[in-house]
């Protein structure tokens, strides 16, 4: 009847999808009812216009991998910390500043691990899941493709 | 043996298509050769891969190393440094 | 006309209450139409029932040293990074398994930082909040009063 | 010097009241002084101040160390470790 709910409980809800997310409405599907739950970290990343530069981010993605990399990340956050749900949530599309781009809920009976599984999924987030952000500036015109930060790459090794 | 050959981002740009089908010559046998292959198809594909260095890879939507046997890929990607989250 | 969204872009936001507390409408308090912010954290801390033995935890404080403390532990988060936002809320008196007990939000332009600001608070809000938990046993009786941890103490030293 | 003090959890069961106003004796000038001054008031006092190394202090709604001078404070609090969060 409420299969996200179910899903949300025994394995990591993976979305890659145009629309927006309602974290209000993840966090429910994670924890109502429950009684197991000592700690919920989000983390939501939104769209800066950068000082007004920025009209709105396109974003292209990997259909197929996206998901599938996505899951991977989270299946090795279950495996490392005590979680009692998971979300991960990705937009593609053109996205304005002010909205959403990207969603991690991590839920466990204690908050170290809440916080750190929501951290690691960042980071790996971040440099595996096939995504690329283009600018569309508010002068108009073709505007670049994001460049991949060193220190992204560099973070990973935070997790060794 | 043939396999689908799909671009992202701006290597899909300067290419000018997301995707086709290749037919890799004896000798093109890890991801390192075929993109040393594809560079020589013509300018746009050298401006693709003037810097191999960067460009990353999957085979069947699963990251892969330019040292990565590509015998058996049915789908093999070639995009840049992902920029999501 | 809406006092609390300006000031939760000036200064923290922090609330001692025994109502219940709204994560998304904190969060559309803190960045709702504001296009500089790329990444909100949230915790929240739930009561949990430990394997059913509880029926609920009873939350006492200290009124007037609760909000100060917790002011003073997040104009040094906000001293520390570059924040955007940042809401503390910490309830008091009867929460059931399942109901919320605190909620930090840290937003800022780049997700470190809020991850961080948001991690610190929470080290800092277990250790030094004057807040103290009680059991209600199912089984009925007087509860025993909860036991601070060496490890929260502990915790501090990461933010040396 | 009068001044008020309160407790809070184990420390006000234990004592038996939340609050009450004292006029600390002449020698008791430290939160360690009035700690033990108020051990020396009764069995419940003593049973609360058992252990004084694990009770916490604040002067003025201030956290306050054992060494910390009370002159001028109108408000002093012992209580437990801190279980918030």
């Amino acid at each position: 009847m409420r299969p996200t709910v179910a899903d949300a409980r025994t394995s990591p809800v993976i979305r890659v999808q145009s629309e927006d997310f309602d974290v209000a409405a993840e966090i429910a599907a994670l924890a109502g009812g429950r009684t197991d739950i000592g700690a919920i970290v989000t983390f939501t990343g939104l769209c800066r216009d950068e000082g007004g530069r920025l009209a709105a981010l396109e974003l292209e993605h990997y259909p197929g991998m996206a998901e599938g990399e996505i899951a991977r990340v989270a299946q090795e956050a279950a495996r490392r910390w005590p979680l009692t749900g998971l979300v991960a949530i990705h937009r593609y599309g053109l996205i304005r500043p002010g909205e959403n781009i990207v969603l991690v809920v991590a839920a466990s009976a204690h908050r170290r691990a809440a916080f750190e599984a929501a951290d690691f999924m960042m980071d790996f987030l971040k440099s595996r899941a096939p995504f690329w952000k283009r600018e569309h500036p508010r002068e108009g015109g073709a505007g670049a493709w994001v460049e991949a930060k060193d220190e992204d790459e560099d973070a990973l090794g935070r997790w060794d | 043996m043939s396999v689908k050959v799909v671009y992202f981002a701006w290597l899909r740009e300067r290419i000018g298509k997301p995707e086709e089908t290749i037919d890799p010559p004896a000798g093109v046998t890890t991801i390192a050769d075929l993109a040393a292959h594809l560079a020589g198809l013509g300018e746009e594909y050298a401006y693709a891969f003037e810097n191999p260095s960067i460009v990353r890879a999957a085979i069947d939507r699963v990251h892969a190393k330019p040292d990565a046997p590509i015998a058996g890929a049915r789908e093999i990607a070639f995009f840049p440094p992902m920029t999501g989250g």
